[in-house]
């Protein structure tokens, strides 16, 4: 199996599609000749034409619009938000349409379409370049939340996000788009092709959506991740020691309930780390549910590791980063608790 | 540099109460005195349409100008019923209102003309994103009024199961798209369906709506950018019927330019109507429609009208409202003035009006009752709590199904 | 003391302040010559003249975006959006811009703004005219959230958000503008005057953002809610008969931590009542503090009712709002536990 | 209805690699041939102008037509001084980036002559809401670039506190709004905070700047909707400079119409001006803000320029950029225009600017050198962590002291 970035392997996830299913069609700022400013997309106007890849204006709004209109007259829009820092100007109509059009028109039209945004920081943007704004994703019934963690994930995801017929936020975290990273941003960069998980067929296959993953398995305690976190939360288990379960939780929503439920239950103790603003973040949800359903089994709080209720600094990036440093304490003060 | 401090310009409602009304905001042009370009010209050579008034029908009902012609007697005729039809099915919904029987109504009382004359411009296939003041749509096309009237009932038969407001139809085999209760984001998505049936090297042709007042959302602008940049087979109708629920259109930017204009920037050809007007509508539609199907690209028409009725049934435009606004409105009636031009044609009469009115109410009599058969917002079945779970999404997440059972489910 | 509804309460608020601070206006769609579609504004132009009280064109991103601008120049703007539901075309002015312009300045510019927008559902609105978006505001650094349940709170909160020199959401839970109503829709209506907190000061007061009200003292189990849930809440006690401690938080960011972790340190127990669809809801946020805070003392789990993960329906509106039935039987299923 | 299926236009960009250029969406016009009109007149009266291009210096740098001698000697040389500071002052702060002091850096090379010729056209108490690429406007006030140095290398005197990417400044002292990296969202903005100098009675003025290709977010529209109702003191300038990223003005829908175009629709009037004259900036820029002033309301002026310069250090335009484009662009460089037109006037030579360029490089160079004394981004002292709790809100919640101690703070 080829060894991708995850560059290259959403690249590929498109080139599939595009090939398999002439429905299947892919916009945004700077995607078409360019190739998009992460290069995403490279290539793909060469070979699919302009009709099918292509530049749009500087319109978030316009490009989630038109890509409803084209889900609802049948075909598969896969769009790209050039940050997710941007795509606030969108937000209604993936709110208000995109993620409602299947319900208050009974079935008769919905929007297949997939919004593919890079997310998380670690890259020196500020704030603007470096938001997570995957709770305001989670929060609205009718879209679909994913965020994946290496190239294997990321193409076998949006391959199904493309074939799934619901809305799907497709998050892409940037600063590991040309290789893992752990959070220790003063280490020499490793590229994909040292990672597993970076080997990646060739041609179509799917990573379900609503399905988490466990990486490591483990019975101290349970970490629930995803995209970046899910390599710092690596890092910090191996230099704190624990015998953690590490889960990579890949869809918000649908959330795959059962992995998490049946790894708390076995160790009593969980940590949820995420890069997002704490109050209202995603490990808000996840918190509340476990305790929901794990109450007699905890032995200790959940506990959240997240990003500041800031917005993300320049200068002091790597002290709003979820360091693995970070974690490593909490892990550490919850083995304790 | 001299002068006094700077001021607030906050536009004052035209007409005013108590004051004399003035029309120049209106923009009027004689009947028959605007040309009718080819369909392929450049939309720098008509900017001037943009600030004229495309009317056909003169003060005494007859046709003249480059844009008459296009219908026959029949099809005025099936224009009359279809305005006249519309009218019914209004007063009787908002007498249901009234009755308590649905939570909310909208009337489209004096814009009738616009959906119904537009709508035979269109060909099957074709989809329009309406506002909810485009029932004619689907009325012009003999859609059945009951499936309408479950809608607005939201009974056991209403197919969006309850789900929606009162008028807030759907129906894809009418090429009516899904209403949506926030303003002007189907403007750009009707872009995106039509971008999509010219990337697909299909002939469907899209027409987008809107209200003076929403013009002022962002995403008219968006769908303004996208088509001018990707010139697919969209009409943009603006409806400029004045009001804004207790807002005049000078509010929405109506008092420096007109609607039509907005066109200009991006480079779209544009038409203004007269909305009252059955023959221009249709005349000015067709043009619009055969520009789209021909690979033309978009077309902007702002419908000149006038929102006779309330806003909606929740809305008294008493307050805000001056009696001057009615009596003074120089585009008349679309029905009484699509009547009297089949009078003088010889293809009407006052006798067949009053028995074609006398009929439809009867119609539409009928059918409100066959509807609330099948139960009303308060009475009688109606779709099952357990239904609001599905179609969130196309399959049941785990975690909505456990919510339904919450429910009892 | 007057006896007011909320709508009086409200507009009462803006008419001291404007008569008060010549900075302070008000504006919104319809809001000027017909003083809102809720009334809330009526006779303000009259008496404060167009320049400080009008109407605006239909574009909730112009109305916040202008405000912001106002506010940078020295005003005290109080917007008005028609609906929360079209809240969603401003989201960007209020995140990316009123919410971190003091943040990105450094203070050498800021926003205080208030945004007032009628929330929540209960009277047949359907999905565009239903819902309760707060939970999208706590999420967001530099904004605050306020939500009253009641004449005298929202005219107290209104006052103390104008005068407030950050970005203020001002949530009006359109159900109660007229009366109280605890969610039994099938009684006959009862109005303000019969509501001893309908009794409003005259003139300026304020009720300090921040700061949460336990409306009942109680033992057994500490209820947590806001605007129109607060009544629902009381009404299912009593038929319950549980002796419930119920706190009306008023403020969601800034949250009275202390309050609730007092009151659920005495009682063990928690329940969160909120009519904001479930997932990543505000309750989310409550519950993983509270198993964060009180973890030792927690004897159940703590349980949340909300509205449903579905947009707001039309004809099932009472299926989707938590009845005082459902709280109830959630109350005794948690005190059983 | 006849033709073939339907096609999505997709605009390809001016020049293309290997063809020649064509200037024709320039809309070029000679010098001195448009005419000024008063500053009180109508906006229909001039919607001509918005398609043709205000030009005082002729291609032999002679300054002509009714535009022209609205600037003295002296300020002519201060204009000259302030692009060339400019330019001195992108060449080291790129060169800073490429040594990796800082992140990330953005040059407005051959754009100088807008901010540099619009700013001396404003008053104290004025204020500006730039893009990013408006530092011009700071330059040419003499605003201390070190202060601007310390806010590109986020160190302890970054009056920002390191928490915005460089070239994100504030300045309110200098009329200077704190720069967002969300685009359009500042020209709304621009458009409260001039209404509220009207509603307040005051006479101060606000100009709005924004980039071509930012003009189809949606904000643009909401702005030019509120300045075409309330009139308020605001000059909405479109820095037209032929790109956005990679993505040519044609996707912005510079190939239907101008972007100065897009007022009528407002009816608000609009100039186009050759933005690398420095003589034509400042006198469009002053007849815009005396309309303001004047309580006269909004003016909306499209400077055409040329990016010449990638868009960022982030960026190669090698990959999507012709050369024709930079061979051929027709408008020439702002600084040798003005150079050229002072020496024929026989206020400037060769020697002199030679020697100013030298005097301006070392300035920047000693400042330069002093700001990296006070640390860069990855060197030196920087803001404390701590402050990032700061500004959050005014004062500072508990949630935030709790996290700032769990930080270690
Ligand atoms: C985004 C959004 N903002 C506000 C509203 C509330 N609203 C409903 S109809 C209406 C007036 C629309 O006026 P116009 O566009 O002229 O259409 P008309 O009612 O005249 O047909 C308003 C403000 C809404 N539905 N959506
Ligand atoms: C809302 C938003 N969308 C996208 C971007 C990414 N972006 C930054 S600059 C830019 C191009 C802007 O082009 P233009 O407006 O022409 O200004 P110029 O760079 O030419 O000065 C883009 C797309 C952004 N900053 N904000
Ligand atoms: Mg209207
Ligand atoms: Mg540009």
């Amino acid at each position: 199996m080829p060894s991708l970035t995850m560059i290259e392997a959403i690249r590929d996830a498109m080139d599939v599609m595009m090939a398999r299913d002439e429905r299947v069609v892919t916009f945004g700022q700077d995607v078409g000749r360019f190739g998009g400013v992460f290069r995403c997309t490279d290539g793909l106007q060469r070979k699919y034409g302009s009709s099918r890849c292509f530049d749009t204006p500087i319109s978030e709004s316009g490009i989630v619009g038109v890509a409803v209109g084209m889900g609802a007259y049948g075909l598969r829009p896969v769009a790209e938000i050039q940050f997710a820092d941007y795509m606030y100007p969108a937000y209604d109509q993936l709110v208000s349409e995109a993620a409602r059009l299947r319900f208050r028109s009974a079935g008769e039209f919905s929007a297949p379409i997939v919004v593919r945004m890079p997310c998380g920081g670690g890259i020196f943007g500020a704030q603007t370049h470096s938001q997570s704004p995957e709770a305001l994703f989670t929060h609205v019934a009718g879209l679909k939340t994913v965020i994946p963690s290496n190239p294997h994930d990321a193409k076998g995801l949006l391959i199904a996000a493309i074939e799934d017929d619901d809305p799907v936020m497709f998050l892409e975290p940037k600063r590991i788009y040309n290789g893992p990273f752990d959070g220790h941003h003063d280490r020499p960069i490793v590229p994909w092709s040292k990672h597993e998980l970076s080997e990646t067929p060739e041609g179509y296959y799917t990573v379900p959506i609503g399905k988490a993953v466990v990486r490591r398995q483990g019975s101290d305690v349970s970490i629930l991740a995803y995209g970046t976190m899910v390599h710092v939360v690596e890092a910090a288990c191996q230099s704190v020691g624990v015998d953690a379960e590490i889960i990579d939780l890949r869809s918000l929503v649908p959330l795959d309930v059962d992995t998490i439920v049946r790894s708390v239950t076995k160790t009593g103790r969980c940590l949820i780390v995420h890069e997002a603003t704490r109050t209202s973040g995603f490990g808000a949800e996840l918190s509340a549910l476990i305790q929901e359903r794990c109450f007699y089994h905890l032995e200790a709080p959940v506990v959240r590791v997240t990003g500041w209720d800031t917005p993300y600094p320049h200068a002091q990036e790597w002290d709003y980063f979820p360091s693995p440093d970070r974690v490593g304490r909490a892990l550490t003060r919850l083995m304790g608790s | 540099m001299s002068g006094g401090p700077l001021t607030l310009h906050v536009p004052e409602p035209q007409p005013c109460f108590g004051k004399a009304a003035d029309s120049s905001r209106l923009h009027l042009s004689e009947a028959g005195q605007v040309r009718r370009p080819a369909v392929d010209v450049e939309a720098a050579e008509i900017r001037d349409l943009a600030y004229a008034l495309i009317r056909v029908l003169d003060d005494g009902a007859r046709a003249a100008g480059p844009w008459s012609g296009a219908c026959t007697i029949e099809q005025l005729r099936a224009g009359l019923r279809a305005m006249l039809k519309t009218r019914a099915y209004d007063t009787r919904m908002t007498m249901l209102q009234r009755q308590r029987k649905t939570s909310f109504y909208m009337q489209c009382t004096g814009e009738e003309a616009i959906s119904c004359g537009f709508q035979p411009a269109l060909q099957s296939g074709d989809m329009n994103f309406p506002t909810y003041r485009q029932q004619g749509l689907l009325i012009a096309q003999d859609w059945p009024v009951i499936d309408m009237m479950c809608q607005v009932l939201s009974n056991e038969k209403d197919r969006m199961k309850g789900r929606q407001l009162p008028v807030f139809y759907s129906a894809r085999g009418a090429g009516f798209f899904s209403i949506s209760g926030n303003l002007a984001t189907q403007y750009v998505q009707a872009v995106g369906w039509a971008m999509a049936s010219a990337m697909r090297g299909e002939r469907s042709v899209a027409a987008a709506w809107i209200g003076e007042g929403a013009t002022a959302e962002n995403d008219f602008h968006a769908a303004l950018v996208f088509a001018s940049v990707y010139r697919p087979p969209v009409v943009l109708n603006v409806v400029n019927n004045q009001w804004a629920i207790s807002t005049a259109q000078s509010v929405a930017g109506g008092e420096s330019a007109t609607f039509a204009a907005r066109a200009h920037g991006y480079g779209i050809p544009a038409l203004r109507v007269d909305g009252n007007d059955y023959l221009a509508v249709h005349a000015a539609a067709s043009w619009a429609v055969e520009r789209a199907r021909k690979n033309l690209g978009p077309t902007l028409i702002e419908w000149v009208t006038h929102r006779a009725a309330p806003h909606s049934t929740s809305d008294d435009p008493s307050k805000y409202r001056a009696p001057e606004d009615q009596t003074a409105w120089p585009l008349g009636d679309p029905v009484d003035r699509l009547k009297d031009h089949l009078i003088g044609l010889g293809g009407w009469s006052e006798a067949r009006h009053v028995q074609l009115k006398a009929e439809l109410d009867e119609e539409i009599s009928v059918a409100s009752k066959a509807a609330q058969g099948y139960g009303t917002l308060v009475e009688g079945s109606k779709c099952s709590p357990a239904s609001m779970f599905d179609d969130v999404y196309k399959l049941m997440p785990p975690h909505l199904r456990e919510q339904r059972q919450e429910l009892g489910f």
